[in-house]
């Protein structure tokens, strides 16, 4: 396809964002201001988030050869910008507090989140590997931000080396289908697939699946393809973490339901047989490694390895029922993580972020605020009724249950108990009496954002666990 | 001319990509693993090509150039980084960076 | 024609081989180019020369360049190499050793397995690869370019060197 | 006018929304005023829409707030059924609810957790009303919990003393037997109709299950279940009187006048079912039956004048049961009515009287007060009347002489259910005015120290008025023949057919129960205002017998005995027995895998490395063993 063939609305969301990226980076080179760079990012994510409500549609078209636009991926990308923007305004405080230079930040977060938003909306190898790596690069220099800090370097030399390691395995998985199918198109492969599945299918075809499910695991940080994610979730600045995430890991799970649906994965029971394991292996180990572990943020990277795991019961149920699933599940875990590591970032201090347990000690009785949002986030990811986070886990069950994942669905209910236990540790931590602490010196005007931003996060977490079927309603209109 | 089997080429990227990986595993300094994984990523790129050499399509070249891309941007970035780390540190070894663990 | 394969595809492997070998990281990345220059007549072979003048280009004198160039930064001494030899122990071999013997058998058992009729390497020229990236993959190039600037702002955030804000003296102490 | 349905239960969220978020910055005016004042517009709001029901004569109203979720064909939604029987049932929680509200501003008033009270009263009447209103058993369940969860807090409302923490302990951990029995049959039903709404299950009830069905039998007696923990009835009753260790107006509100009843409530509106389960039914009469009689000599021997009341109250609810259980829907539902008045009135007038002594609540320490607290005496006699159902002139006679008549005259009542009634009315009026006997008259044997003022003496006023007057609408056919109350219901509640050759003597029965309850008024001032000493001999005699009844039957011992003992000694017997190992064996593992797995995250980035070649290699070999 020729460029001045592409319909330039179809594409409008990613020009917005690069152009958004650009305006940044000239905005720097002018005049540095963490301000105004904050308020072109703030800006122009809000802007492309109300194109995305306005012009929306659910009827699906495609931009040969890489990209397909329909209602799921929009809908997602929407998700994306509106997780991004609030990042973003967690993060001003954040960086304000520290002396490093602040301005780049923003244009690795505007170009992560388009190579987030490229990710979802993909439909070939070529613009899977590019979406990926964009945001890629971009976080490499995100976890290591604030590079005066050892851990901070650590996370991000980890994150770097890991992530390139397993980009080969990705590109080497691909190259081998391509090489089997001639294709890098989802819908050929598919073709093609269907075509050989009589007699099995090729060895070639099933070691690149097994390779590139060694890239997309990293990145979603199941299981074993975890063990950077507790590192990196600890040394990356905590609105970078919520990031990583959040709208990383979101990315790429879209991705996979688009791949796997368009390969009908279902079909094959290798494919269906080592995202079982991989399910059934994260959520064990997601949530054993964290009813020891002390340390917030950790905690908080075992509970999302678990929660990949649950993710991936709705995504092998696969069908409309379990898109949906992922669809509410996706909401409900980006609110409750962004709003968990807003609470770390406000916590914070110009030092080390507040990440031991013990620095939530009594918090009740010092911020009752912050405090209870913090509870609001836990309570929804350990999935108490009245949260988004029961309404998305209850739609992972249904979506398990018609698709007869018993196996699945029980080890689910095991270790939703399981991670009880941590979710309600750190509550009760808060609970506690004070330790005798100095009051958190909260520089007010920069704190206000940060509480504002939380406690809409946790009004919309709760309204879609009150309230959820406007969300289910939306997102079955949006998939149609 | 060409008369090479598609496997051949297949073949040599598979063993490079394991070499890679061996200098991955067994280095400690981060230069070299950052070296180990360039090698990795080029034995993909050249599993395209042969893949693209076997369908006669442009694609093949094209997935190269763009990991040739990834890999600059990747190996400009990290070599960033290790300065960086090596003024904290003062040493490359990887093993070395394990504050955070548990 | 394929004897030249072969051979260039063994001096790839046993150079990348003293690549990952080498105590010396300025040796290591001389067998480096060698194996780049080797896999760039691997690529012209398999009839693919725009990827084989990329290859040398980029590669071998672009990305090389780069790491030596941050080498010569780190100003690394003869300890280094000391060091390496220390890293580098016989029991540090053993578990990759296994892994990687693993894998490679796995991969080697794998591709042997594919259908060898009609799979013969076939010649893409240049025109076909520009007319492909700058037709349909269009949108790819414009990505990549973002990929670029998010590679650039890393490192120029991530490489600049701290202020230094205390004296000469001092410093130098503290070194 | 209807679709304001969703304020009644609303008005008393936001009632405690506000007292919660900003009670202790409120001033002391301010709490009352917005605790009563919600629940007084929320009965304001009953009144209109009731007002309206009755005046259009609509048969049921139907308002969906909001469709909560609907995945997989499971779609609860937080939707209110408005029909004659939930209609009752809000009309009594907001206006009893109301003036023990405005009971509590003046009873309350000292008390350092005033607008925590009012924040949990809020939130119980809330709950209870979302769960008669509710349209699907989800949202039915919801509200259950809810006003258990209210209940536990209000009876623990005192919770520096620890004997109140026990009992609000108790009370939670005994219903909630009785709730997962419920929520078992709530999944069997889902199971049977795929649905959980009410209506849709009462009308394919009878044509998925034939009368006599197994299914329906169990599922049945699973809601019977949870009936008996929530009203207290035998076996799950003794968390009853343990919980008047919360404030008076506690006890009046949720443990006489609306929350014990919700068992009552649920049988009535699945009612479908139990008429397809006969031996339910059954069961339902005979726990009745059973409880009234137990529960009523276990009042006789109360020292404690709530207990009594507590006593009372459980044996009252057996009168439901038993109406329940004989198909006398009507009836039951008129004696909760009647029952909420003047029980509310009888707990909030023991609550002055306890006030007004020092917190003094044995009755042997009180006597006399008829002159000093006239207010109180009166509406207490009233009250005391009405639950001894003295003839023509009390509510409660017309309410439980309905209930005495249909367990003999209806058809499926029989002469024991009869007699049982009959002898726990006599009791019922001995221990009754025994009670009142012992209270105000005699001798003053404690000191007044305290006054009610207009804001108590209004509600008791108001409640006395209705515990008389509101009996006169369903009046008996041998005299007057008005059927109000059962014609308002018969929509959803189907009359109850009498057996043709007991009509004739309808007149009899109610002489006989007239004479009963006159006798037992009769006895109880022989024992304890014409010979005092003859309730003291009685008591040497039987010693045992009244220590029996005393302890209620023994049915803590019993449990103690049962349950508490055994699990005591099994855990006591040795600490490292089985089933501790296996707990303690889970822990282990837990922390076991926890080491294992930690030991992996060892920080050293080759590790990790070498840790995803390890899982792409059991991919591969995955796809190489299976491909």
């Amino acid at each position: 396809m020729e460029l001045s063939s592409i319909n330039i609305l179809d594409v409008l969301p990613g020009i917005l964002l690069v152009t958004a990226s650009l305006i940044a980076m000239l905005s720097i080179a002018i005049r540095r201001n963490h301000k105004l760079i904050f308020g072109v990012t703030t800006g122009s994510l809000l802007g492309v988030f109300i194109y995305l409500i306005i012009y929306a549609t659910n009827h699906s078209f495609t931009v040969e050869p890489l990209f397909v636009i329909d209602g799921f991926g929009t809908f997602i990308t929407g998700l994306i910008v509106l997780s991004s923007l609030a990042v973003s305004l967690l993060s001003y405080a954040y960086f304000e507090q520290r002396e490093e230079r602040k301005e780049e930040y923003y244009i690795l977060l505007l170009l992560a989140t388009l190579g987030s938003a490229m990710l979802v909306i993909s439909k070939h190898f070529v613009s899977l590997f590019l979406g990926l790596e964009i945001l890629s690069i971009a976080l490499y220099s995100m976890v290591a931000y604030l590079r005066k800090r050892e851990k901070s370097d650590e996370a991000g030399i980890k994150y770097l080396i890991i992530a390139a390691f397993s980009s080969a395995f990705l590109l080497f998985g691909m190259a081998l289908v391509y090489a089997q199918t001639g294709s890098m198109d989802f819908k050929d492969i598919g073709i093609y697939m269907d075509s050989v599945s009589n007699n099995g299918l090729p060895l070639l075809l099933i070691a690149g699946f097994a390779m590139m499910i060694v890239g997309i695991g990293f990145k979603l940080g199941v299981a074993p393809f975890h063990m950077w994610t507790p590192d990196v979730y600890e040394g990356a600045p905590a609105p970078v973490t919520a990031f990583i995430a959040t709208v990383s890991k979101g990315g790429m799970v879209v991705l996979l339901v688009r791949f796997f649906g368009q390969i009908n994965g279902q079909h094959y029971p290798v494919i269906v047989l080592s995202f079982t394991v991989i399910a059934i292996a994260s959520m064990f180990i997601g949530n054993f490694l964290a009813i020891r572990q002390n340390n917030v943020k950790r905690i908080l990277a075992y509970s999302s390895i678990a929660h990949l795991g649950y993710l991936l019961v709705a995504f092998l149920a696969g069908g409309a029922l379990g898109v949906e699933a992922v669809s509410f599940y996706l909401v409900a875990y980006f609110l409750t993580n962004i709003g968990a590591f807003g609470v770390i970032a406000i916590l914070s201090d110009q030092e080390r972020d507040a990440e031991n347990i013990e620095d939530y000690q009594g918090l009740f009785w010092c911020h009752p605020k912050i405090a209870t949002v913090f509870t609001a986030m836990l309570l929804s990811l350990a999935g108490i009724p009245l949260t988004g986070g029961f309404v998305g886990k209850f739609y992972l069950i249904a979506s398990g249950v018609s698709a007869q994942l018993w196996l699945l669905i029980i080890v689910l209910a095991v270790n939703s108990v399981i991670g009880l236990y941590y979710y309600i540790k750190i509550i009760a931590v808060m609970f506690d009496k004070p330790k005798a602490f100095e009051a958190l010196a909260l520089r007010p005007r920069l704190y206000l954002i940060n509480l504002i931003t939380l406690v809409v996060l946790s009004i919309l977490m709760i309204w879609y666990g009150v309230y959820p079927q406007a969300l289910i309603e939306r997102i079955q209109d949006f998939l149609k | 001319m060409n008369e090479v089997q598609t496997v051949s080429g297949l073949l040599l990227a598979g063993i490079l990509f394991v070499l890679g990986l061996v200098g991955v595993l067994i280095r400690r300094n981060i230069i070299f693993m950052l070296v180990s994984v360039e090698i990795m990523l080029n034995a993909a790129g050249l599993a395209f090509i042969v893949a693209g050499s076997k369908w006669a399509e442009p694609d093949g070249q094209v997935m190269f150039i763009f990991i040739l891309t990834m890999a600059a941007s990747e190996v400009s970035v990290g070599l960033a980084l290790i300065l960086q780390i090596y003024h904290q540190l003062k040493t490359l070894d990887g093993d070395a960076a394990n504050k955070m663990r548990g | 024609m394929q004897i030249t394969f072969y051979i260039a595809g063994a001096i790839a492997v046993l150079s990348t081989m003293m690549v990952i070998t080498r105590f010396n990281i300025i040796h290591a990345l001389l067998y480096l180019v060698v194996s780049f220059l080797a896999l760039a007549t691997v690529f012209f072979i398999l009839g693919a020369p725009f990827a084989a003048a990329l290859e040398i280009i980029i590669y071998a004198g672009a990305i090389v360049v780069l790491i030596i160039f941050v080498i010569m930064m780190l100003n690394l001494k003869a300890e280094a190499v000391d060091e390496e030899k220390r890293w580098l122990t016989p029991q540090v071999w053993i578990g990759p050793a296994i892994l990687s013997i693993i894998l490679l058998g796995e991969l080697i058992y794998i591709i042997s397995s594919m259908e060898t009729t009609g799979s013969i390497a076939q010649m893409v020229d240049a025109k076909a690869v520009g007319k492909s990236l700058y037709g349909e993959y269009i949108l790819g190039v414009e990505l990549s370019g973002m990929l670029l600037m998010a590679g650039i702002v890393g490192a120029y955030h991530l490489g600049r060197q701290k202020k230094k804000v205390i004296h000469r003296f001092l410093e130098d102490v503290e070194e | 006018m209807k679709e304001l349905l969703w304020l009644i239960p609303f008005l008393p969220f936001a009632g405690a929304f506000i007292l919660i978020t900003t009670g202790s910055r409120l001033s002391k005016k301010m709490v009352p005023v917005i605790g009563a004042g919600s629940v007084g517009l929320s009965a304001l709001v009953t009144l209109l829409i009731g007002y309206n029901f009755i005046s259009t004569s609509s048969a049921s109203f139907h308002f969906t707030a909001w469709q909560w979720i609907d995945i997989a064909g499971l779609s609860p939604a937080f939707a209110f059924h408005l029909d004659p029987l939930s209609l009752i049932f809000i009309f009594v929680i907001t206006f009893v609810g109301f003036l023990i509200h405005i009971y509590s501003a003046e009873f309350m008033a000292d008390d350092d957790g005033y607008a925590r009270f009012f924040a949990y009263l809020n939130l119980f009447v809330c709950s209870m009303l979302i769960l008669v209103l509710a349209d699907n058993l989800v949202l039915l369940y919801f509200g259950w919990e809810g006003v258990g969860l209210c209940s536990y807090l209000l009876i623990g409302f005192w919770y520096t003393e620890e004997k109140n923490g026990y009992a609000a302990r108790k009370a939670f951990i005994v219903t909630r037997v009785g709730d997962t029995a419920m929520a078992i049959g709530l999944f069997m039903l889902f199971q049977n109709f795929h649905t959980l709404n009410i209506q849709e299950i009462a009308a394919q009830a009878p044509q998925l299950w034939v009368t006599g069905s197994n299914t329906a039998l169990i599922i049945a007696l699973l809601l019977l279940g949870g009936a008996v923990g929530k009203s207290a009835q035998l076996p799950l009753q003794t968390w009853l009187p343990d919980a008047m260790a919360g404030p008076s107006p506690v006890s009046a509100l949720i443990h006489a006048a609306t929350m014990v009843t919700a068992g009552v409530y649920l049988i009535a509106r699945t009612h479908v079912i139990f008429e397809l389960a006969p031996i339910a039914m059954l069961v339902v009469g005979i726990i009745g039956a059973a409880t009234l009689v137990i529960a009523g000599f276990a009042a006789l021997t109360q020292f404690d004048l709530k207990r009594v009341l507590a006593y009372s109250t459980i044996s009252q609810i057996g009168y439901m049961f038993l109406a329940l259980g004989v198909g006398a829907w009507s009836a039951a539902i008129f004696h909760f009515m009647i029952h909420a008045f003047f029980k509310a009135l009888l707990f909030l007038a023991a609550g002055a009287v306890i006030m007004a002594l020092h917190h003094e609540h044995d009755m042997f320490k009180m006597g006399g007060l008829k002159k000093k607290l006239p207010v109180i005496y009166w509406t207490f006699l009233i009250g005391a009347a009405s639950l001894a159902a003295l003839p023509i002139v009390t509510a409660g006679f017309y309410s439980k002489d309905q209930i005495l008549w249909l367990t003999l005259a209806g058809e499926n009542g029989n002469i024991w259910f009869f007699l049982m009634a009959l002898l726990g009315a006599f009791v019922t009026s001995i221990y009754t005015f025994r009670m009142l006997f012992l209270t105000f008259f005699g001798k003053e044997k404690t000191h007044v120290s305290h006054v009610p003022g207009r804001g108590m003496n209004i509600p008791l006023l108001v409640l006395a008025g209705l515990s008389t007057l509101a009996g006169f609408i369903e009046l008996p056919h041998s005299f007057g023949h008005l059927t109000i109350f059962s014609d308002f219901l018969s929509p959803v509640l189907p009359a109850v057919k009498v057996q043709e050759d007991f009509e004739s003597i309808e007149w009899m029965i109610q002489l006989i129960a007239a004479g009963v309850a006159i006798s037992g008024v009769y006895v109880a001032q022989m024992f304890y205002v014409i010979k005092p000493e003859l309730s003291d001999e009685l008591k040497s005699s039987a010693a045992d017998l009244h220590k029996f009844w005393f302890s209620g039957w023994g049915f803590d011992g019993l449990y103690n005995f049962l349950f508490v003992r055994p699990f005591v000694f099994l855990a006591s017997i040795n600490k490292n027995d089985i089933i501790d190992k296996f707990y303690d064996g889970l822990v282990a593992l837990a922390n076991l895998f926890n080491r294992i797995f930690s030991f992996t995250q060892s920080g050293i980035l080759r590790w990790y490395i070498m840790g995803i070649v390890i899982g792409g290699i059991l991919l591969l070999s995955l796809g190489l063993i299976n491909g």
